[in-house]
C-alpha cells in the first residue's frame, strides 16, 4: 500500500489533481457555511462584474444572485451526481461483467448482447432521452447517467474476469474446492479492482461533463444550482458578461481535469504492467 | 590471441540500472573477447546480465540505460562512442542478432519475405531489387524452410515457432555479418525444434565462418554448441574457458552448482507399488473449437484423442510431450477444470467425468494440482496463510487446525513459518513454487497432478524443487501425475512415462525402457534432441 | 464459404441488435408523459376533445400498444417509418433530408480528430522515446488532458465568442449563408467555412482521446520484440516508426474509431444545437421535446444502424490491416 | 410563441396611424427586387394555415395565403380577396364580392367555390380555433355565382367581420384539398395560395424560401423577389446573424431580451414596437385553483403582492414590457386601469397568508417551468424565491414543450406561467381564460386554472353578445375589477414585441398584425 502511495505521489500531475479535487470537495461540503443563503436568492445588484466588489468577489448574475454561491453549490451538485451515478454504474457493470466473464458461454453471450444494445444508442443522446422522459430531476439524472455509463464497466470487468479466470491462481481456487461466489468476490474481483478503480475515476469525470451538458440543454434539476445550468443560463449574456459563463466552465474544466489527473496517477500506480517495469 | 583473431572485445563494461533495486548495476566489469569463427556461449540464470551485455554491443539498451564504464571494440573500432547513424550501418550488416521469442520477434503485419528484404534494402546490399529478391529466396532455403517461393508471401502468424526462428535467422544472415549474437534463441522452442535450430546455427557458422555470441541458460545447449564458455552471475563474469575446461573442470562454485543442477536423466528404477489403481482413464477425448471471426475459419483442435492409462496408489506417472501435444489438457480434464468430450475418468472406482461442479466439489480435496507458473499461481492479494488455509477451511476444517497444518507444511516445503504472514510478491519463484506445493498438500490429497511445475524455474532452483517433490512423493506415498516437456526430468522421478504426440499417447512404459529402447520413431527423436547428447563437432 | 457464412451471421446479429434497440426505444418513449395528440392539439391551439380524438385516431394512437409496435415494425421493414405527427411529413423523408448534414459534420470531425489525434499521439510517443524531447510529450499530453476535460458546449460557446463575435472570421451558425445562390465551388467554400467551428468543437474531445490512445499504443508497440528486431537490422528510428510501429499501433485506434463514431452522434446533439447545424442530432432533440414519437424512433433507428454499420466497417478495416484476421479465413 | 392568434377587430380610433399608405401614391418610388432575409423561430412544423396556427407558421404562411379581408393599422377591414362586402341590418347575412383575375400559385383559377370549400369543409374541420366559432354561429355559406359568397349566421356575433383575415379564414385551393384527407395531403409540403409570394423550398433545419408571385393580382406587387426565412435554433446565433448583417429583419421574440437593447443601438438598425396591437399579449402566472393553497383567494392575493412586476420587466426582461394591472392589456379596447392595486409588498403578503389560515408548509407547491427560453426560466426562479420568502415550500419542475402542454392541458400542475394573445377583443382573447364553460381538458390555453365565478361568467356572456360599446365597456370594467380582486390569475406584465430591421427595409410594419402581414409592399433600398 505504501508502495502504491509512493508511486502515486511521484506523479506530480496526480498530486496537483488531488489537491484541486480536495479543494472542490471542501468547498462542496462547506458550501452552506460559506454561503448561508440559497444560491438562488437575489442578494445584490444584478450583473456585478467579478472581482470588482468585495462583497461578491465572483460577481452576480442577471438576477443579482451571487455567482460565488452558485459555484460552491454547483460543486455539491457535480460531486453528488457524478459520484452517485458512478457508484450505481459500477455496481451494475461489475455485476453484469462478473457474471458474464465468470460463467462465459451462453450467459456471457446473452449479457454481452444486452450490453451491446445499450451501447448502440449514443450515450449522450440516450441520457437526454431518459432524462426528458422521466422528467428532469436529480434521480432521473443519476439514473440516466448510470444507465449510459455501465456498459464499458461491464465490458472491462468481463474482460478482466475472462483473463483472470484462466489464471492459475483462480484455477487453484477451483481445485481446492471454493464455491463460485467466493471465487468471484474473494479471488477474482480484488485482482480486477485496479482497472475498475481507474475506470471509475474517469467515469466520475465523464459524469460531471454529462450532467453539465444535460443542465446546459435545460434538462437539469431545476432546484439545484449546477455549473452546467449556470453556463446555460449565462449563455444569453455571453457578450455582456462573458465571465458569467467562463467561471463555471473553468470550474468544470478544473474539476474534470483534476479527476483525470488522479485517474492517470492511479493508473500509473495500480497498473501491474507499469509496476513490473518500474519495480524491479 | 592475436589482434586479428579477436573480432569483438568487451572490457570492463558496466551498465547501471536506472532505478534503485537490489543492485546498482545490471552488469559490472564484464570483459570478453570473441574470436573469428568461434562460438562463445555466455551462460547464466535469469538476471545474470547476459542479455544486457549483448544489447550493449548492439546499442539497443532500453531507454534510460547506458554503459558507464568500459569499452566495446569491434574490429578495432570502439562501438560505444558511435552515433546512431553509424550504429545503424553496423547493425544487421556487421553484427546481427536473433532473439529469444520467435513468436513476437516478427512484425505481425508484414510479410516475412519483405521483412527479410528490409535488412538488405536498409543497407542497400545488394543494390539491385531483383538481386535482393533472389537473395531472400536463397536465404529461405539456407535456413531450411520449404517452398521459399510461396513462403515469402506469408505473414508470420501462419508459421510455427521454429519456422519463425528460421526467418529471424535468415534475416540475421542476409548480409553475412561478422558476428551473430543469439540471445537464448532456442529457449522458447520444443526440444526437437531446438535441436534443429542449434544444428542450423552450427552449420551456418561453419559454412560462413562468422563468430557467434550465444547466450543461454542451458548447459545442455552449451555442451552441444560452444567452443568457449563464459559464465555470468548477478552481472559479473565468474568463469571463462573452453567448453571442456568449464564443463569438465569447473572452477567457480557457481558454475559447479549450475552444472550439478542440470537434470541428469537417470531413470527411476524402484518398482511400481502394487494395489488397486487410484485412477483409471479410459478413452479420454477432448476437442477445442475456436470461434471464427470475419474471414477467420472456425478451428477444431483435437487436443486429446482416445487416451487411456491407469495409475496405482503411490505411483508417479510422467506424461511427456512437446507443446501442443495435449499433455496439459489431460491434467485439466482430470481436475475437471474443463469438460471432456468423451471417455471415462475413474477416480477410486467411480467416474468423475459426468459429475456437476457442485457434486464434484467435495471430492476436490482428494485430487490436487501444482501449477506451472509460480508467479501466476498464487493470488497476489492473499497472504500465504490464507492461501494455505482457504482450501481446508472450505472443506470444513476449523481455521485453527488449518493454521497448524499450514505451519507444518511450511516446514515440509522448507520455508520459514514466519513467511505465513507475508504476500506472494515477497518470494522468489522457487519459494512460490514451494508454497504452491504446500497448498496442494494442505488438503491431504490422494492424487497430485503437477503440470510443468518446474519448467519455469532457473535450473538450480528447478533441481531443488524437483528434489522436494520427489521427497514428498516418496515419503507420503501420494500418487502423482507429472506433466513435463523434459524427458530427463520425467525419467528421474517417474515410475512410468507416457509420451504424448499430437493428442495421442504414443508410448508408455518405465523410464529405463523408454530411454534405452524406445519403440516409436517420435520418442527416438525426442531422446535424440535432448541437449548435451549430441556429439560435439 | 466461411467468410460468407460469417458475414451472414454477422448481419443477423446486427439486425437483432437494431431490432432490440427499436423495440426498447418504442416502449421507453411511450413511458414519457405527454400524449402526442394532446400536445399537437395544444400546439395547434385547439381546446376541444373531439379534435384531439380525431388526431389520435388519425395517427393510430388509439390502437393497443402492441398493435402499434407491430404496425411500426412492419412499416420499418417496408421503409415506411411512419409519419411525423408534428410536421406531417414522412419520417424517412425528414431523416433523409437531415442526415447528409450530420454525416458531413461527423465525417469532418472524425477526420479532424483521428488525423490530428494520431499525428500528435505518435509525435508525443516518439518524443518521449527520444532524449531531450520529453517536453514535447508533456505539452501534447497536457493539452490533450485539457481538451479531454473541457465541456463540449462550453468550448463551442467560447469559440463563437472568439472567432465569430470578436474576430468575425468564421460564421457562427448554420451550414450555409442564407439567401445566397452559391453553387459549385463557391457553395463548397461557404459550407467549408461554416464547418470549421462545429468540427473543432465536436472533434477536439475525440482528438484528445486519439492522442492518448495513439500515444499509449505506440509506446506499447515500441516495447515489442519485433521493433527490437527491426532496429537490430539497422533500420533507422524514423523508418521503424513508420514501417513497423504505426501500422501495428493503429489497431486499437481502429477499434476505438468504431465506438467513437457511434458516440459522436450523441455529441452531435449538443454541437448541432449550439451551431444551428441542420442535422439529425437537432432533429432528435426537437422531436423529443415535441413528443414526435415516430420521428424520434426513426432517428434512433438511424443512429443505431449507423453505430452497427460503423462497427462492422471497423471490423472489416481491422481485418484488412491485421493480416492475422484478414487472411486466416482463406485457409 | 403565440399559440392563439385569432383576430377580432375592434374599432380602435385612438391607435396611432402609421404613415404608410397602401395606395398608389407611395408605390411609385419603391425599388423593385432583392431578397429579404429574416428568421423564423422556431422552425414551423408545417406551412399550411388552418392545419397549424403557430406563430412561426403564420409568419411564413401569411405571405402565401390570403383571406377575404385585410385589416388596417386601426384594425378596420380592407379589401383582400374580396373587393367589397355588405352586412345585413340584422347582422345575420354577409355578402362578399371577389376580386377579378385571381389565380392560385399553380395557375388554376380562383373562384367562390374555393371560398365555400375552405370555410365549409376545410376550416370547419381543421381550424382549431375558428372551427368552434363556425360550428356555433355559421348557418351556411353559399356561392350564388363565381364572384359572390354569402355567409348566413344563426345568431348575431358582433366580431364576425374581424374574422376574415388570412390566419383565421384562410382560403385554400379546393382543387387540391377537396375530397382528400387534409392533414396528410402531400401538397401540404408545397403550399399553394393566392398571396404575393410563392413557396419555393424548405431545407429543413436551414431555411424556407419564398419567391415573388409574378401573377399576383395586384399589379406591380410585390416588390421583393424573394424572402428567405433562416432557421437558427440558438438565440445568441440569431443575434450574431443580425449583427453581422446576414439578417434584415429580426422579431423581438427571436432573440433574448438582453440582446434587443444592444442590437437596437447598432448603426443602421431601426426598431419598432408597433404591429402588435392585434395581439396585445399579456403574461400571467396561472395557478391550479381546485385545491389548496391556490384555492384560497387571500393566498393568491398574497402572491400578487409578493411579486415585483417592475423587477420582472426591468431585470428579467431588460425593460421590454410593461407591468400589467389586470387581465386586459392596456392596448386592448375596454381596458380599465382603475382596479385594485397590488404594489410590491412582502409584509402585506405575509400578513395575508396569515389571515388566510392556510398552512403553507402542509402544501408544498411546484412551479412548472414555462419551457420557452431562458428568460422564462429566470422568471420561475425569481417567483420561486419570492414565494419562499412568504412561506411557501417551492420546487421548480423542469419540463419540455410537450410535457408542459400535456400537463397544463390536463390540469396536472400547481402553478406555471403563460403568455396569451388577446386578439383585439376581450370576447375572444380574455374571457376564454376565466369562464367556467371553458374549463375543458386538452388545451393549455383554456381556463386551466379552474377559476369559476358565475358572476364573471354572466358578465362575459352579456358583453359578447351586446352590440353597444358603452354597455360592453361597463361590463368589462366590472369584470376586470372582480378578476383582479379575486386574483384569478396573477397578471404579471404586458409583453412588448420589438421588431428590429435594417434601415434599408421599408414598409415593414403596416398593420395591426405587424410582421404577419403579407409584405407585398416591403422593399429594400439598393436592392440588387
Amino acid at each position: 500500500m505504501s508502495a502504491f502511495l509512493r508511486r502515486f505521489l511521484r506523479n506530480r500531475g496526480a498530486v496537483a489533481g488531488f489537491g484541486i479535487l480536495m479543494l472542490v470537495v471542501v468547498v462542496a461540503i462547506f458550501a452552506p457555511l460559506l454561503y448561508p443563503t440559497s444560491p438562488w436568492m437575489m442578494v445584490g445588484r444584478p450583473l456585478l462584474v467579478p472581482f470588482s466588489d468585495g462583497q461578491f468577489p465572483f460577481g452576480t448574475d442577471m438576477l443579482g444572485r451571487d455567482i460565488g454561491a452558485g459555484l460552491a453549490y454547483g460543486a455539491r451538485v457535480s460531486i453528488l451526481i457524478s459520484l452517485t451515478s458512478t457508484v450505481v454504474a459500477v455496481v451494475i457493470g461489475v455485476g453484469i461483467g462478473a457474471v458474464a466473464g465468470y460463467y462465459g458461454g451462453v450467459v456471457d453471450d446473452f449479457l454481452m448482447r444486452v450490453t451491446e444494445i445499450f451501447q448502440t444508442v449514443p450515450q449522450l443522446a440516450m441520457a437526454v432521452v431518459l432524462v426528458a422522459i422521466f422528467t428532469p430531476n436529480i434521480y432521473s439524472i443519476v439514473i440516466a447517467i448510470s444507465i449510459v455509463s455501465w456498459p464499458p464497466v461491464a465490458r472491462l470487468v468481463r474482460g478482466e474476469f475472462l483473463s483472470l479466470r484462466e489464471r492459475e491462481f483462480i484455477q487453484a481456487a477451483t481445485v481446492i474446492g471454493l464455491k463460485p461466489l467466493r471465487i468471484i468476490f474473494g479471488q477474482i474481483l480484488p485482482n480486477a479492482m485496479s482497472p475498475i478503480i481507474v475506470t471509475a475515476s474517469l467515469m466520475v469525470a465523464t459524469a460531471i461533463l454529462t450532467e453539465s451538458a444535460l443542465s446546459f440543454l435545460g434538462l437539469g434539476d431545476r432546484n439545484m444550482m449546477s455549473w452546467g445550468f449556470m453556463i446555460g443560463a449565462a449563455r444569453t449574456m455571453l457578450r455582456e458578461a462573458p465571465l458569467m459563463s467562463i467561471l463555471p466552465g473553468c470550474a468544470i474544466l478544473l474539476t474534470v481535469l483534476s479527476i483525470n489527473l488522479i485517474g492517470e496517477g492511479l493508473n500509473d500506480a495500480l497498473n501491474p504492467q507499469l509496476r513490473k517495469k518500474g519495480g524491479h | 590471441m592475436t589482434q586479428t583473431d579477436t573480432i569483438l572485445e568487451i572490457s570492463g563494461l558496466g551498465v547501471p540500472l536506472p532505478s534503485v533495486g537490489d543492485r546498482s548495476h545490471a552488469i559490472t566489469d564484464v570483459s570478453l573477447t570473441l574470436k573469428r569463427g568461434e562460438i562463445l556461449c555466455v551462460v547464466g540464470e535469469s538476471g545474470s546480465g547476459k542479455s544486457i551485455s549483448a544489447n550493449t554491443v548492439m546499442g539497443l539498451l532500453p531507454p534510460g540505460m547506458s554503459p558507464d564504464a568500459g569499452s566495446v571494440t569491434f574490429k578495432g573500432r570502439s562501438v560505444l562512442g558511435l552515433g546512431e547513424r553509424e550504429m545503424e550501418a553496423l547493425r544487421g550488416a556487421d553484427i546481427s542478432m536473433i532473439f529469444q521469442e520467435p513468436m513476437s520477434a516478427l512484425n505481425p503485419t508484414m510479410k516475412v519475405g519483405q521483412q527479410i528484404m528490409e535488412v538488405m534494402e536498409e543497407h542497400n546490399r545488394p543494390a539491385d531489387a531483383t538481386a535482393r529478391q533472389k537473395r531472400m529466396l536463397e536465404l529461405l532455403g539456407v535456413v531450411g524452410l520449404p517452398d521459399p517461393e510461396s513462403l515469402q508471401h506469408v505473414y508470420p502468424f501462419r508459421l510455427s515457432g521454429g519456422q519463425r526462428q528460421r526467418i529471424v535467422i535468415a534475416m540475421a544472415l542476409a548480409l553475412e555479418p561478422s558476428i551473430l549474437i543469439a540471445d537464448e534463441p532456442t529457449t522458447a522452442l520444443d526440444v526437437t525444434t531446438q535441436a534443429q535450430i542449434l544444428q542450423l546455427i552450427r552449420d551456418i557458422q561453419a559454412s560462413m565462418g562468422m563468430a557467434v555470441l550465444f547466450i543461454t541458460h542451458d548447459f545442455g545447449v552449451v555442451a552441444d554448441i560452444a567452443d568457449r564458455v563464459a559464465v555470468m552471475e548477478k552481472g559479473r563474469l565468474v568463469e571463462m574457458g573452453t567448453r571442456d575446461e568449464v564443463l569438465d573442470n569447473p572452477q567457480h562454485p557457481y558454475t559447479r552448482r549450475l552444472l550439478a543442477a542440470v537434470p541428469h536423466g537417470r531413470p527411476r528404477t524402484d518398482p511400481v507399488p502394487k494395489g488397486a489403481p487410484i485412477l483409471k482413464v479410459e478413452n479420454l477425448t477432448k476437442t477445442y473449437v475456436t470461434a471464427g471471426g470475419f474471414g477467420r475459419a472456425r478451428r477444431v483442435v483435437h487436443a486429446v484423442q482416445d487416451v487411456s492409462f491407469s495409475l496405482a496408489r503411490g505411483e508417479t506417472l510422467g506424461i511427456v510431450g512437446e507443446s501442443g501435444s495435449g499433455k496439459s489438457s489431460i491434467g485439466k480434464c482430470l481436475l475437471k477444470l474443463q469438460d471432456i468430450d468423451g471417455g471415462r475418468i475413474l477416480f477410486d472406482g467411480s467416474d468423475i467425468a459426468p459429475l456437476s461442479p457442485s457434486a464434484f466439489r467435495p471430492m476436490r480435496r482428494r485430487i490436487q494440482m501444482i501449477f506451472q507458473d509460480p508467479f501466476a499461481s498464487l493470488n497476489p492479494r492473499h497472504s500465504i496463510a490464507r492461501i494455505l488455509t482457504e482450501g481446508p477451511v472450505a472443506h470444513g476444517v476449523p481455521q485453527s487446525r488449518a493454521m497448524d497444518r499450514a505451519r507444518e507444511l511450511m516446514d515440509l516445503v522448507q520455508l520459514d513459518r514466519s513467511a505465513l504472514e507475508r504476500y506472494p510478491n515477497e518470494f522468489s519463484g522457487g519459494q512460490r513454487q514451494r508454497i504452491g506445493i504446500a497448498r496442494a498438500l494442505a488438503l491431504d490429497p490422494e492424487l497430485i497432478v503437477a503440470d510443468e511445475s518446474v519448467s519455469a524455474l532457473d535450473v538450480s532452483v528447478q533441481a531443488q524443487v524437483l528434489e522436494l517433490l520427489d521427497h514428498i512423493q516418496r515419503s507420503t506415498g501420494v500418487s502423482m501425475i507429472f506433466i513435463t516437456h523434459d524427458l530427463r526430468v520425467a525419467a528421474q522421478i517417474c515410475h512410468n512415462i507416457g509420451v504424448m504426440h499430437q493428442g495421442r499417447l504414443v508410448e508408455y512404459g518405465p523410464p529405463a525402457e523408454i530411454l534405452v529402447n524406445p519403440s516409436q520413431e517420435y520418442t527416438r527423436r525426442l531422446i535424440a534432441a535432448i541437449p548435451g547428447r549430441a556429439q560435439p563437432h | 464459404m466461411t467468410f460468407l457464412r460469417h458475414a451472414v451471421l454477422r448481419l443477423i446479429k446486427a439486425l437483432t441488435v437494431i431490432l432490440s434497440v427499436v423495440i426498447a426505444n418504442f416502449f421507453l418513449i411511450r413511458l414519457a408523459p405527454g400524449d402526442p395528440a394532446a400536445i399537437m392539439a395544444g400546439e395547434a391551439g385547439a381546446s376541444d376533445p373531439e379534435y384531439v380524438d380525431r388526431l389520435r385516431e388519425q395517427f393510430g394512437l388509439n390502437e393497443p400498444l402492441l398493435t402499434q409496435l407491430w404496425l411500426y415494425l412492419k412499416g420499418v421493414v417496408q421503409f415506411d417509418w411512419g409519419y411525423s405527427y408534428r410536421m406531417q411529413v414522412d419520417v424517412l423523408h425528414l431523416i433523409a433530408e437531415r442526415i447528409p448534414a450530420t454525416l458531413l459534420l461527423m465525417g469532418a470531425a472524425f477526420i479532424f480528430s483521428i488525423l490530428l489525434g494520431i499525428l500528435f499521439g505518435v509525435l508525443a510517443a516518439s518524443a518521449r522515446h527520444r532524449p531531450g524531447r520529453g517536453w514535447l510529450d508533456s505539452v501534447i499530453v497536457g493539452i490533450s488532458l485539457l481538451l479531454y476535460a473541457t465541456p463540449l458546449f462550453w468550448l463551442s460557446l467560447l469559440a463563437i465568442l472568439l472567432f465569430s463575435v470578436q474576430l468575425g472570421w468564421l460564421p457562427a451558425y448554420g451550414m450555409e449563408t442564407p439567401g445566397t445562390d452559391y453553387a459549385g465551388l463557391e457553395r463548397a467554400k461557404d459550407i467549408a467555412l461554416h464547418l470549421v467551428l462545429p468540427t473543432i468543437s465536436l472533434g477536439s474531445f475525440y482528438m484528445a482521446m486519439y492522442v492518448r490512445l495513439a500515444r499509449a499504443s505506440v509506446l506499447e508497440v515500441i516495447g515489442m520484440d519485433y521493433i527490437k528486431t527491426a532496429r537490430a537490422k539497422g533500420v533507422p528510428w524514423a523508418r521503424v516508426l513508420r514501417r513497423h510501429v504505426l501500422r501495428n499501433a493503429m489497431l486499437p485506434v481502429i477499434t476505438f474509431s468504431g465506438i467513437q463514431l457511434g458516440q459522436m452522434a450523441g455529441g452531435a446533439v449538443l454541437t448541432e444545437t449550439v451551431f444551428g447545424w441542420p442535422g439529425i442530432g437537432r432533429l432528435m432533440f426537437d422531436a423529443l421535446l415535441q413528443r414526435d414519437y415516430m420521428l424520434l424512433l426513426g432517428v434512433f433507428l438511424v443512429t443505431s444502424t449507423m453505430v452497427v454499420v460503423f462497427n462492422i466497417l471497423t471490423d472489416i478495416i481491422y481485418s484488412f490491416v491485421d493480416p492475422r484476421i484478414g487472411a486466416g479465413g482463406q485457409k | 410563441m403565440k399559440i392563439f392568434q385569432t383576430r377580432r377587430g375592434a374599432l380602435r380610433l385612438t391607435a396611432a396611424a402609421l404613415a404608410i399608405s397602401l395606395g398608389a401614391t407611395g408605390a411609385m418610388a419603391q425599388t423593385k427586387g432583392g431578397t429579404l432575409n429574416t428568421i423564423v423561430q422556431p422552425e414551423p412544423p408545417l406551412l399550411v394555415l388552418g392545419l397549424n396556427q403557430q406563430s412561426p407558421t403564420q409568419y411564413v404562411a401569411s405571405k402565401i395565403y390570403e383571406g377575404l379581408l385585410t385589416y388596417d393599422p386601426d384594425l378596420a377591414p380592407q379589401p383582400g380577396l374580396a373587393k367589397s362586402w355588405e352586412t345585413s341590418e340584422d347582422g345575420l347575412t354577409y355578402t362578399f364580392t371577389l376580386q377579378d383575375g385571381v389565380t392560385w400559385h399553380d395557375g388554376e383559377k380562383f373562384s367562390s367555390a374555393d371560398v365555400v370549400f375552405s370555410v365549409d369543409k376545410y376550416l370547419r374541420q381543421v381550424h382549431p380555433r375558428v372551427r368552434p366559432i363556425l360550428n356555433t354561429y355559421l348557418e351556411s355559406v353559399t356561392a350564388p355565382d363565381d364572384q359572390t359568397v354569402v355567409f348566413k349566421l344563426k345568431s348575431p356575433f358582433a366580431p364576425f367581420i374581424q374574422l376574415f383575415g388570412t390566419d383565421n379564414m384562410t382560403i385554400v385551393p379546393a382543387h387540391i384539398y377537396e375530397g382528400t384527407e387534409f392533414a396528410t395531403n402531400p401538397q401540404n409540403q408545397h403550399p399553394i395560395g393566392t398571396g404575393p409570394f410563392m413557396f419555393e423550398s424548405w431545407e429543413r433545419g436551414s431555411a424556407i424560401t419564398l419567391v415573388k408571385n409574378p401573377n399576383y393580382w395586384k399589379d406591380g406587387l410585390p416588390y421583393l423577389d424573394k424572402i428567405v426565412f433562416s432557421i437558427i435554433p440558438d438565440s445568441a446565433s440569431r443575434a450574431v446573424a443580425f449583427e453581422q448583417g446576414q439578417i434584415d429583419v429580426l422579431r423581438g421574440t427571436d432573440v433574448d431580451p438582453v440582446d434587443v437593447s444592444r442590437l437596437e443601438n447598432l448603426d443602421g438598425v431601426e426598431e419598432t414596437t408597433k404591429g402588435t396591437e392585434m395581439y396585445s399579449t399579456i403574461t400571467s402566472m396561472i395557478m391550479n385553483e381546485r385545491e389548496l393553497p391556490f384555492s384560497n383567494k387571500q393566498v393568491r392575493q398574497a402572491i400578487s403582492y409578493a411579486l415585483d412586476r417592475d423587477f420582472m420587466v426591468q431585470t428579467i426582461f431588460f425593460g421590454i414590457g410593461k407591468p400589467a394591472t389586470g387581465p386586459i392589456s392596456s392596448t386592448l379596447p375596454f381596458y380599465d386601469g382603475d382596479v385594485p392595486k397590488y404594489d410590491y409588498d412582502l409584509d402585506k403578503a405575509r400578513e395575508l397568508i396569515k389571515e388566510s389560515g392556510v398552512d403553507l408548509s402542509a402544501h408544498p407547491v411546484k412551479i412548472l417551468d414555462y419551457p420557452y427560453g431562458s428568460t422564462w426560466a429566470r422568471l420561475a426562479e425569481y417567483v420561486s424565491q419570492q414565494l419562499k420568502q412568504i412561506g411557501f415550500t417551492v420546487d421548480i419542475e423542469a419540463t419540455d414543450a410537450g410535457g408542459w402542454a400535456q400537463r397544463v392541458g390536463n390540469f396536472d400542475f400547481d402553478t406555471t406561467f403563460h403568455f396569451s394573445d388577446q386578439f383585439g377583443d376581450p370576447a375572444i382573447g380574455v374571457s376564454r381564460l376565466f369562464v367556467t364553460s371553458n374549463i375543458v381538458k386538452g388545451s393549455p390555453f383554456a381556463n386551466n386554472a379552474g377559476y369559476s365565478n358565475p358572476e364573471v361568467d354572466e358578465i362575459f356572456a352579456k358583453a359578447a353578445s351586446s352590440t353597444s360599446r358603452e354597455d360592453r365597456q361597463e361590463l368589462y370594467t366590472e369584470a376586470q375589477k372582480i378578476l383582479v380582486d379575486d386574483a384569478a390569475n396573477i397578471y404579471l406584465f404586458e409583453n412588448q414585441n420589438v421588431t428590429l430591421y435594417k434601415d434599408s427595409v421599408h414598409n415593414l410594419i403596416t398593420s395591426g398584425v405587424g410582421t404577419n402581414s403579407n409584405f407585398e409592399t416591403v422593399y429594400i433600398d439598393d436592392a440588387k
